[in-house]
């Protein structure tokens, strides 16, 4: 078996997924590469998500009696896990959401509803990049047909890198807002966060990251990011479905207005008008998703368990064995960068003329699972003039044995399709 | 899922390229960007050629090479009912094993039975059938108003 | 025993609710009577999660692998038994939020960015009632803020009642939307449909209702209610958190615009401008809940297995019972319907001067928890001129023995501040 | 954590009632509908009296009462320092145990240290000293502005 330095230690590690032990098609073992679009779940946080129903569960919140006790002093214990795993100054600066795309749509909704100096109009602009996520593009779409502002990107280099170098003219004083994505999904580009703040700072906009694919595979620090706003999803990083979070500096979040209305979020109620509970709460409607955060907790314990350093340092591992391994396919192209140099562990490519929905499905059938098409990032896939890709994406328990599984897939692809 | 028919279709597609017609439509599959430019031309009712260019996946091309082979040079209520019929076993869910009634009508179609098992590839299967019916709805509506409305 | 007629077999039931067993101060056993917070969960639902989990975890829709199918399958499958369990008539009329106050949020921001027929501005108007959930007031508050649109209410009468009396001065032709709750959370009060819902066609006004407190008690027929649009929640109905219901009628889910934007909802993405996939796509923008949505089409089948007629006749027979021995207890006022006629299983009192933190809190002593303050519905408590109420709330489990033993606690909490 | 000296505090409180002072507050806790009106009456820097009505659990009015106990003729340095204990107990989530040196400074007030377990009631625990700590700030405030800043 192929060795490569700072790989863990996957034989522990794969016994805590159980769906790693699925068999598919008579008897192949599944080699999940889909890690981009979601990761599969620890027995940890499995165990913790049933240990709430069968013991704690109860509404969080102004109960008195033992179990609404419990579910309050756990849900709020996920927050202050969430705090402390990406450094957050203050555990009432992390919200509960319920995937990235409601936080971003949350900070959006906020500043088209702000007063100054947040507000965004028609005099105003957004920024945002040719490689986001449609959860990062249709937000700020939507806000700026309703506000009038103009929408504004930076493209991409041929290399698969954000292209900055009119970062002046792209960001203007009229710039209120940019949101960029820290690594790409569909490219695994990591973005240079402090260009883009050092100018959004120059002229005083706001800074929204989207953390997405960042969060579940490396330290995160919103501190040293130096953003405002750091947006990400529960169900990429080990953690249950249904749980995002947005990270929001404290007194953006005491400014801004408040997005959905409900329960939780009120101070005080009358039929003609209502008052907001501070940050965290104020952006919290509703029954919050209180076993999915406990689960969102329990998948922080596990990553730090392990540690972020060393989950970032085995896919880096993984990665740089895997994109020499499928540049040795013959016709294949990587789309995004070539190295494993300031990239994440999901590499998307063609294979000659053969779509890419039958790469996807020779592969399945062999037990392998990628994910084609758009990847939800359709502007790059017209940027680089193809109509999809096929993306393998790597987690901590990927194994260098799965690269070769997925190499020797792709010939069997060509094979079956030459 | 992947016949050998299917594979012959695609590698070696029938009719393809894009020929004199008397209405052409685009059709394009947005989850995953397979796109088919079709044109119908008829003589009467009778279908006297679809031609088409397009790019996408093996399912979708081959399922172009099997329209044309099948429906030039039937009558338009003939090729509804194989068109129907072809639906019918692609929305199957893989609940429809072909007999020979249906090998009968749908000759090389029968071996996309498969594919019905696979949601996310029914639409690119049918992705030349929906583009053909709409071209024919364009071409024979506009001779033939009466008929418009039943496209 | 107590013996009611309509009883279902508590005994059998209680066995597939694992929280129930829980045992809390030194050796007391829970009695669970805050079930209009959130109801338990069933062995059945939880075993669904974890099995999904284990075995069939991934990203929805546009996979090619195994799980990705499955998953979608999953996924759309519980959207089917949604559909069936409120026969609506499409399944594509089944939108998945959050919660219920998302799905509230939800409507009301498609009315705000809308078009005419539906727009809401400031020559419209917005109706609601005195007995509203906040997650039901707050939303139209800010969407009245924000468009200049004026919000009117149904007052309540002394009995815990909606006051229609002025029904044709309230809903008139500018009203845009009514939007009421069909069985109250602090109340219990089981609302008139009918006269609603035939001023507002009358008018050509939107009708909304908020049935967070129906959907886990008895039967729902989104048709013959006749609404425009029905909003719900999972974890009150036997299903996990973090996840919603709308309903509404496909020609209004066409017409009207998104709300959230990202992943998912889309048809074409391009810089500058997107399209959008039809309902319900539409509206469930990123990952959704899907591992939710698996536990609540399990919480259905649940439900329906022992069919909601049952769980109608249980609920009713014993809110009959606790309403009279309530009426026993010395100073015991119930706020809302003093019958069991047209109402719910929610049950609210005050108790002499006792204040309501305190019974709570010494009913938790004994292991009975219920609920104790405004209910997020503090509108309510200003009505009546009260700080807040104690509130009992009964499920299909619940047995004329723990209606008993509230009352005993009832007596002790009395003795215990007299 | 319904001590005897709560209950006790609750049925018979210490100084109820509203009577002339230097400043008062009105404070609420929102999610509880517990009420408090307080005013504070001061001889320079010696508290002369804490009068309040209010609404609210046992915990908020038998607190009142206590604060009314212990702070009446007090300097307001010697106030303030009560004042910090007991919240520094009430913040403790039950993980103080009060020794013979809180006990001493916190008299009744130690009985409370029960309630910190319960966080839903902490807030009850507080309302009259966090309303205390307000009309303090107003009173000595427009007197001595120089102390307005530390309020
Ligand atoms: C009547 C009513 N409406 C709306 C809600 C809000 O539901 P959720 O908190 O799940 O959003 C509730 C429950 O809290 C309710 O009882
Ligand atoms: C970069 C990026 N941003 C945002 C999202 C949206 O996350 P979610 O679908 O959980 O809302 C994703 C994943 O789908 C992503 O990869």
């Amino acid at each position: 078996m192929t060795q490569l330095p700072g790989l863990l230690d996957t034989e522990a590690i794969r016994k805590d997924f159980p769906a790693l032990d699925r068999v598919l098609h008579d008897g192949k073992k599944l080699v999940y590469l889909d890690n981009a679009a979601t990761s599969q779940k620890p027995r940890q946080v499995l165990d913790a998500l049933t240990e709430y129903y069968e013991r704690h569960n109860a509404n969080v919140h102004r109960g008195v009696h033992v179990l609404a006790e419990e579910a309050t002093a756990l849900y709020e214990g996920a927050r202050d896990k969430v705090a402390e795993f990406i450094n957050a100054p203050s555990r009432d600066e992390v919200i509960f959401t319920k995937n990235a795309s409601e936080s971003l749509n949350l900070v959006a909704n906020m500043l088209g509803w702000a007063d100054e100096p947040y507000k965004v109009d028609h005099e105003t602009e957004i920024v945002i990049t040719e490689m986001e996520h449609h959860s990062n593009i249709v937000p700020w779409q939507l806000l700026s047909q309703r506000t009038g502002a103009k929408l504004k990107w930076f493209g991409l280099t041929d290399d698969g890198r954000l292209d900055l170098s009119n970062i002046d003219e792209v960001i203007t004083e009229k710039t209120k807002i940019v949101s960029f994505v820290l690594v790409s999904n569909i490219l695994g580009t990591h973005n240079p966060v402090e260009a883009i703040v050092r100018r959004a700072q120059e002229v005083g906009a706001l800074v929204l990251i989207d953390a997405s694919q960042a969060a579940p595979h490396m330290p995160l620090d919103v501190q040293a990011l130096q953003a405002d706003f750091v947006a990400f999803t529960g169900h990429k990083m080990c953690g249950p479905t249904g749980i995002g979070v947005l990270w929001g500096r404290q007194e953006l979040l005491e400014d801004l207005p408040p997005f959905l209305g409900g329960g939780e979020m009120i101070e005080t109620v009358s039929m003609s008008s209502s008052t907001y509970a501070p940050a965290p709460h104020k952006f919290e409607a509703g029954t919050p998703p209180i076993a999915q955060a406990v689960g969102l907790g329990a998948a922080v314990d596990y990553l730090q368990s392990i540690g972020m350093e060393k989950v970032q340092a085995h896919e880096h591992a993984i990665t740089s064995y895997a994109v020499k391994r499928l540049l040795e396919v013959p016709d294949l192209k990587i789309i995004g960068p070539v190295t494993a140099e300031d990239r994440g562990a999901a590499i998307s490519f063609t294979l000659g003329d053969i779509h890419p929905h039958d790469v996807g499905q020779v592969l399945d059938e062999q037990g392998i699972a990628v994910r084609v098409g758009h990847h939800c990032a359709r502007p790059v896939c017209l940027r680089y003039g193809i109509p999809a890709t096929t993306r393998a994406s790597f987690y901590l328990y990927s194994t260098p044995a799965e690269v070769d599984a997925l190499v020797e897939g792709l010939e069997h692809v060509r094979n079956f399709f030459g | 899922m992947y016949q050998e028919v299917i594979l012959d279709h695609y590698k070696h597609p029938h009719g393809r390229g894009l020929r004199d017609g008397d209405a052409e439509v685009h059709h394009v599959n947005p989850t995953c960007g397979d796109e088919i430019t079709l044109r119908v031309k008829y003589e009467g009712t009778r279908i006297a050629d679809v031609s088409y260019e397009g790019q996408g996946c093996s399912i979708s091309q081959a399922s172009a090479s099997v329209l044309n082979d099948l429906l030039v040079g039937k009558d338009v209520t003939e090729a509804q009912r194989i068109q129907g019929t072809f639906l019918e076993l692609m929305q199957s869910k893989g609940r429809i094993e072909p007999d020979d009634a249906m090998e009968e009508i749908l000759e090389d179609a029968v071996a996309f039975a498969g594919v019905s098992k696979y949601p996310a590839r029914v639409k690119c299967a049918l992705l030349s059938w929906m583009a053909w019916k709409d071209a024919t709805a364009q071409a024979l509506g506009e001779s033939e108003p009466a008929e418009r409305k039943s496209a």
